[in-house]
C-alpha cells in the first residue's frame, strides 16, 4: 500500500468555535439574552451576524401565522448498522430529539408564505449537525411530493453538516433519493427555491440544495462541499479569507444572490408570485 | 498469496454462489428475493475481512477503469473535455463496442507510477471532471447509448479550486442528469466507491460491485477522525459503517456482487475483466427491453426507495 | 439638439409608420409582405443617415438593459451566476412580470461610469456569461416562461481568457440550445448587435431593433482595418456593410423595427421604454397561441432561409 | 462619445506568413513540389507540419475511391449590399472561382468512408479564407438535410478565417442558419463528426463547427474564436506559445482528440461504426 493523499471528505463544520456562549456574537463579542435574539431573528442586532437559526424559528419567520401544518412528524431514524463508536447511534438520537425537542433534523409541512402556498423543508442545526440520515431524506422526498400533488413551489431551508455517518453507505443513498425527488417535482412544473443557510455543506450541498431553480444564501453562511479545516489539512493550500462563504460562492457564480434574513420572507415571497401559474 | 483469511472469503463466496446470488456474477433485480437469501447467509463480515476489502480495494496492483475498458471494449475511442475548461484526467470517458452494440463509459481513473497519480489526482475529479462525465452523458441519451460507469475514487477532492469552481452544485447535478437519462444505465464500483464523488456517477438502473470493492459515505481515516478523533482508528470505523458489497447488497443499496478472481482482482486481471464483462452485459440484456421513459421512472423510484426509518 | 439630418430621420421614419410598418411599433411576422412594403420606399438610408446609427446605438446616454428592466419589469428579480465559475457582470439575467405574466429576461449590460464599464467588460460577455445566459433559457423552458433577449454587446471579448474557457463553443451551444426552447422568445436589439456576442442570444421567434440600433458582423471599424488596412475608414465600411434596421428589415434578418423618441432614446428614456415594452407586448401576444413544438420549428425554418444565394 | 476597447472580433487568420512560397514548410523550411505533398497528404515529410489542404484532396483522403457525389454545386453568391471595399465583392468572387476552380469555399456531397456511408461537407481556405458567407451557410444546411433523409452521419471538414464580410449582417445569420440545421440532423439521431482544420476560426468556430458530438482537431490548428494578431493588439497581453492551437484546445477541454492527417480516414471510420445504429 503506498501512501495516499487522506479523503476524509464529509466533515461536520461547526459553526462557532467551541466554549462560548451560544448567544455570543461570535463576530463583534456582544452578548445577548435569547428573547433578544428572538426579537432579531437571530441577527446580531449590533454587527449583523446571522446565528444559527433553530427549525422551528426558522418556519415562523417564513410562514404566516398559523399556516404551518407539519406533514410526516412521526419518522424515527432506525439503526440499520447497528452503529457504534464511543456510544450507540439509538442513543445519540435518544439525546438529540431530547435536546432539541424535534424527532429529527428536517421539519417539512404546509404554509403560506406572504400569501402565497408553498411546500416547507427547513433543516435544524441542532439536530445531529444538521446530519442528513435515512429519515431527513425521507422528509425531504415527502415535502417534494406533497408539493407536486398540491402544485404548489417547494421551498427549502438547509443547515447541515453533510452525511449522517451512523447510518453508513445509507446516508450516502439519500443524495440521490433527493435528487430524484427534486426532478419529480420539476417534472410537475414546480419549483424549488433553496434557502442556503450557515451551514449548508457536504451531501446536502451536493443534492438537493444545489438543485434550486433560485438559490438564495445568508449572509456570511458557510457553502462548501469540504470545509475550510479539511482542505486545509489536506492540502496545505493558503486558504482565502472568505473560502467557502457565501459571499465567495455568489461572486463563482454558484449561487443567485445573498438576502440578509429580515428581508428574506418578502424575496421568497416574490419569487413565489413570479414562480406561480396563474399569473396573479 | 492466498492468505487464510482469503481462503475463508474464497469459501464463504463459493456458499453464497451456490445460493445462485453470485452464480456466473448473477444478477437479481429484486430486492426481496435477494434479502431472503441474505437471511440464509449465517455469517456477516468479520471486522478483519471488512478490513481486507478495503485493503483490496486500494491495492496499488488492482485493475483501473483502463484496464477493464481495454480488455472489454472493442473500437475503444476515449473522448476529452468538459467543452468548457478542461480535460479532467481523473475520469475517463469514451465510446466502444460491447456485446455487438455501441456503449458509452465513463470511469474514474487512478494512475500507476508517481507522475501519473499526480496527472490523474489520484482518482479524485475536479467539477471539470464531473461536467466532463455529463457531457458523455447527454452523447448517450441523444444516441441512445447504454450508459458503463466504474467508479473507482477515493473522494471528491478537497482542494481550494474544487470548492471555487463548484464541487457541490456539479455533483448534484450530475445525479439529477443521471436520473433524466432515458437509456439503461449500469454501473459498477470496482475499487473505492468514495462518498460524493462516487454518487456523481453511480444513479445507474444496476449498480453492481466488485466483492472486494468499497462504498463509503467517508473514507474509514474520516470517519474514524470524526468519530474517535483519531484516524489511526480506520479499521474500527469501517467495522462500524461496513463499506463492503454483501452490506451494501443487504441494505438494498447495490443489485449485485460481481465476483472476483481467488485473491482479488488484482491477481487475474484477465479473470477480473471477464467477471465484469458478463455481469455487464447480464445487466444490459436485463434493461434493453425496459421502454426508456420506463427506465427514468424505475431508476428514480429506487433510489427514492432507499433508507431505513419507522 | 435635434439635426437636420434628425428630422429628415424622423420624417422618413413617419412615412414608414404611416405604411403600417412601424405603426405604434407594429410588428409584421410576414416577411413576404414586409418586403413589398419596403419597395414602395424610395430613398434607401445615406451613409450619412447609417453612420448617425452607428453613433446613436453606442451613444454613451443610450439606455441599457437595466434601464428598460427597471421601467418595464414588474416584481424585477436578478439572477445571478453560472453554476459554474463565475457571475459575468456584462450579461444580466432574471425574472419580472410584464403583461400580467412572468418572462425570463436575459440581456448585455454596458456600465455607466468607468467602474462599472470595467467591472461590465464594456458589455462584453466572457464564455461564463453565455453560460449564465443558457442556465436562464433552460430555467424558462423547464417553467414555460418566454423568454426576452435584449441585445447590446460591441462584440465577443478578444481575450486570451476568453479562448481558453471556450469563447467559440460556448457561442455555439447558445444558439443551439435556443434552437431548442419551446417557449416564445423575443429578441431586440437596443444598440449594438455586435457579431457572434450578439447572436448567442439572439436566436429569437421575432428579432426586433430599435430604429437606431445596429446589427452587424463586424465593428465598421475592425471591417475596415481589415479591408481597407486602415480602422478610420469605419464610416465607410459601415456604409458598406449597412447594419441599420432599415437594411436589416429590408434582408429578412430581422422581423420589425421599434421606434425611438425623437434623437435617439437616449433623449427620452421613459419613452423609449414605452415603445419597447409596446412591441414586446406585441410580439410575445402573437407568439403566445402557437404550440411548443410548433414554435421550435418554425424559429428553425426561419433562421435556416436567411440568406442570398442563387 | 468615449474612447471604446477596438472590437474588430472577426478576423481572417493568415495560415502562413505572406511571402513565402506556399510549399516551404512554414515550421522547418523544407521546400517540396506539388506532388512530393499531394503524396504526403500535404504533411511535411520532413517535420510533420500540417499544410492547409485543399477540399478536393481532403475528400479524396477521406472518401473511398468514386464514391463521393456532389451535391448542390451550382449555388452561387449574390451580392445583396452591393458591397465595395477596394474592389467589387462580385469581382472578389469571380477571381476566387478562377483561382480555386470551386463556386464557394465549401463542398458537399455523398461519400462513403471506409466502407461507411456519410454526408461530407469540407471548406476550402483557398476560396475567400474560407470564410462563411450565404451559400456556405445554404450548402452545410443541405448537407445536414441530405444526412438527415439519408440516415446517415455527417462529416464537416472545416477550415475558415470567419464570416463573409462582403455580406454583412447576413453572413452572421449563416451562424444560427448552420446550428440550426445541426439540431434538426440532430433530432433525427444522426451525429455529427466535425474535424477542425488549420484555421477554424470566428463565426464557423462559433457555430456548426463546435457542435460536433466528437470534434477532432488537426495538430497544430488554430481553432480559436479571435486570432491570436487581434487578440494582442487589443488587450496587449502577452499570449501563451500555444494560444489558441489545437493542443491548448485539447488542453483546455473544447476537443476530444487531435489527429494526424495519416491517421485521419481510419479514425473518422471507426467513429462512424460506433456511431451506425445498426450495431454492426
Ligand atoms: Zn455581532
Ligand atoms: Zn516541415
Amino acid at each position: 500500500m503506498t501512501s495516499r493523499i487522506d479523503v476524509s471528505i464529509e466533515h461536520r463544520n461547526v459553526p462557532e468555535p467551541p466554549g462560548k456562549h451560544p448567544n455570543t456574537c461570535p463576530s463583534c463579542s456582544s452578548h445577548y439574552r435569547d428573547d433578544e435574539l428572538e426579537a432579531a431573528l437571530w441577527v446580531c442586532p449590533h454587527c449583523g451576524h446571522h446565528f444559527t437559526m433553530r427549525a422551528r424559528a426558522r418556519i415562523a419567520s417564513l410562514a404566516d401565522e398559523g399556516t404551518f401544518v407539519e406533514e410526516a412528524a412521526d419518522l424515527r431514524s432506525e439503526d440499520p448498522l447497528d452503529f457504534f463508536d464511543l456510544r450507540p447511534y439509538t442513543e445519540r438520537l435518544a439525546e438529540a430529539e431530547m435536546k432539541t425537542g424535534l424527532g429529527e433534523a428536517m421539519l417539512i409541512g404546509q404554509g403560506i408564505i406572504d400569501g402565497n402556498p408553498a411546500e416547507l423543508a427547513v433543516m435544524d442545526f441542532a439536530f445531529m449537525g444538521g446530519s442528513m440520515g435515512s429519515v431527513v431524506g425521507e422528509k425531504f422526498s415527502r415535502a417534494c411530493d406533497s408539493a407536486a400533488q398540491r402544485g404548489v413551489p417547494l421551498v427549502s431551508v438547509t443547515a447541515s453538516g453533510g452525511a449522517r455517518m451512523q447510518e453508513g453507505i445509507l446516508s450516502l443513498m439519500q443524495l440521490p433519493k433527493t435528487v430524484c425527488a427534486v426532478e419529480d417535482l420539476h417534472d410537475t412544473g414546480q419549483p424549488m427555491i433553496s434557502v442556503m443557510s450557515h451551514p449548508t455543506t457536504a451531501g446536502v450541498l451536493a443534492s438537493f440544495a444545489s438543485l434550486g431553480d433560485v438559490i438564495v444564501a445568508e449572509p456570511g453562511a458557510l457553502l462548501a462541499f469540504t470545509g475550510p479545516r479539511v482542505v486545509q489539512q489536506t492540502t496545505r493550500e493558503k486558504l482565502p479569507d472568505d473560502f467557502g462563504l457565501a459571499e465567495q460562492n455568489l461572486r463563482f457564480g454558484h449561487i443567485d444572490a445573498i438576502v440578509p434574513r429580515p428581508e428574506l420572507k418578502a424575496y421568497v415571497a416574490q419569487l413565489l408570485r413570479l414562480f406561480s401559474r396563474s399569473g396573479d | 498469496m492466498a492468505t487464510d483469511h482469503e481462503l475463508r472469503l474464497r469459501e464463504r463466496l463459493a456458499r453464497l454462489r451456490n445460493l445462485n446470488l453470485l452464480g456466473g456474477a448473477r444478477v437479481s433485480g429484486e430486492l426481496e428475493k435477494l434479502q431472503r437469501q441474505l437471511e440464509r447467509i449465517q455469517a456477516a463480515p468479520t471486522d478483519e475481512e471488512i478490513w481486507r476489502s478495503v485493503e483490496l480495494a486500494r491495492h496499488q496492483d488492482r485493475p483501473y477503469t483502463l484496464d477493464y475498458v481495454n480488455r472489454l471494449f472493442d473500437d475503444w475511442v476515449e473522448l476529452h473535455g468538459d467543452r468548457g475548461r478542461a480535460d479532467d484526467h481523473a475520469l475517463v470517458i469514451g465510446l466502444g463496442r460491447f456485446n455487438g452494440r455501441t456503449v458509452a463509459v465513463v470511469g474514474n481513473q487512478k494512475g500507476r507510477d508517481i507522475k501519473e497519480r499526480t496527472d490523474r489526482n489520484f482518482g479524485m475529479a475536479y467539477p471539470e471532471g464531473y461536467r466532463k462525465a455529463m457531457r458523455l452523458m447527454e452523447l448517450a441519451d441523444l444516441h441512445k447509448f447504454p450508459l458503463v460507469s466504474l467508479i473507482d475514487i477515493p473522494g471528491a477532492y478537497p482542494g481550494v479550486a474544487a470548492e471555487q469552481h463548484g464541487q457541490g452544485g456539479q455533483i448534484a447535478r450530475s445525479q439529477a442528469l443521471m436520473s433524466r437519462l432515458q437509456v439503461p444505465i449500469v454501473c459498477c464500483v470496482i475499487g473505492e466507491g468514495g462518498s460524493g464523488g462516487a454518487i456523481a456517477t453511480a444513479v445507474a438502473d444496476r449498480v453492481l460491485m466488485q466483492e472486494h470493492a468499497i462504498y463509503t459515505v467517508i473514507s474509514p481515516e474520516g470517519c474514524a477522525a470524526i468519530l474517535w478523533r483519531d484516524a489511526a482508528q480506520a479499521k474500527k470505523a469501517a467495522a462500524a459503517f461496513k463499506p463492503d458489497a454483501l452490506h451494501c447488497l443487504e441494505l438494498g443499496v447495490i443489485d449485485g456482487i460481481v465476483p472476483e478472481p481467488e485473491g482479488g482482482a488484482h491477481t487475474n486481471p484477465d479473470e477480473a475483466a471477464r467477471l465484469l464483462g458478463e455481469s455487464l452485459r447480464e445487466s444490459l440484456e436485463e434493461l434493453e427491453s425496459i421502454a426508456p421513459e420506463d427506465l427514468k421512472r424505475r431508476r428514480r423510484a429506487k433510489f427514492r426507495s432507499l433508507g431505513v426509518y419507522a
